[in-house]
């Protein structure tokens, strides 16, 4: 089973590895991905981001997502965990850590959740530019990411 | 029916959630009753190609049908991660 | 330049990743593979690993393996730190940290190092196993897994 | 010439590493010389689909030429990471 969590709070890296690590030696691999804020957006210098989200809805998504990638690789661990509310270049927004026997796997379960998170998830960016707040629009490059895993 | 807006939807139509008393029979139909009410819910649902539904938390489509639903949700292609 | 470090000590994964992290906020990803010792090897327990190497070729090997990488990526940072020695299982073998602007740039750069770091840096692993120790043998999908690279 | 062995070479060999006076011309023809030395040299060098040779710390072949190398190793197939 996933750990799937939405929070507002910070989230530490090394503490989440370290929770799916525990007590255990079967682990070969872990694979992690951080996103983060960038103080660049659209060409533009980006001072603050809030991010708005579908309570529920979220959760929802987020271990459906889970769960396709838990039937689809080997895991031994997998966790998601997405803040939501205001956050400032540099902020952490999103962690994924998947645990398994052999490194392709937790590669590719990490890169999976993290292309359907970016379609699926009912998230939104806003940011806050010198020419005041604007919505951040869906890239195409995502739904060609999320597409690569149904031709697969 | 809970009628919930997100992003900028939510910004345009100026609520971020609405009880609605609705006979739409599918989705399209009840964008049609909206967008028809006043000029923010117009201007909200005028690109279609740009909203996204979601019925009881499920991602859906315009042609789906609204029977036994409780929670329709509209909102922009999502842009989380 | 990337870090490359090859050492007896452990090392900390969020303080390598908070390291990368610092002072910046530019970075959009960054993805990090863990290596573990396994309990099992060859469908045999495995009760301990000694990690042997070739002292000033791993360093330039990994350097190069780096270097490989920075030159077909974006990257920001890049850090390679890779164990030597007694180790047991649970324990960490490897940490490789990519960042970049970009998810796809950050996950394909982590794999690329592995990959290429499995078939060309100069460490031999042996496993004490209850029928005494072993030399690992080197895995067909290893060669096939760097192969990849080449192809694309 | 100083040359390295590593791994289960090393240990067949019974040295990690020794200085070899050699006219050897190539990888090839020292692999011979060694081989002919003693058994243990010999089983070492009796699979050389399972030898990897480095010179001066950079994978190499058994064709390549001697010339100028002052460090040879000699491995088995690495198994890092």
């Amino acid at each position: 089973m996933a750990v799937i969590r939405v929070q507002a709070e910070d989230f530490d890296l090394g503490r989440e590895v370290d929770a799916v690590r525990a007590g255990r030696t079967d682990i070969g691999a872990v694979v992690t991905f951080t996103g983060l804020v960038r103080d660049m957006g659209g060409g533009q210098p980006v001072s603050a981001m809030e991010l708005e989200h579908y309570p529920g809805m979220t959760e929802a998504a987020l271990s459906q997502i889970a769960a396709e990638a838990e039937a689809r690789w080997p895991l031994q661990a997998l966790s998601v965990i997405h803040r939501y509310g205001a956050l400032n270049p540099g902020d952490q927004i999103v962690l994924v850590v998947a645990a398994s026997p052999h490194r392709a796997a937790a590669f590719d379960a990490a890169s999976f959740v993290m292309d359907y998170l970016k379609t699926r998830a009912p998230f939104w960016k806003k940011e806050t530019t010198p020419d005041g707040a604007r919505w951040v629009d869906a890239r195409e490059e995502d739904d060609a990411a999320e597409a690569r895993w149904r031709d697969a | 029916m809970k009628v919930l807006y997100f992003a900028w939807m939510r910004e345009r139509i100026g609520l971020p959630s609405e009880n609605v008393e609705t006979s739409a029979g599918t989705v399209r139909a009840l964008v049609a009753e909206l967008a028809a009410r006043e000029e923010r819910y117009a201007a909200a649902f005028a690109d279609m190609r740009a909203v996204r539904v979601a019925l009881d938390q499920k991602m859906s489509d315009l042609d789906a049908p609204l029977d036994g639903v409780r929670e329709v949700a509209f909102f922009p292609p999502m842009t989380g991660g």
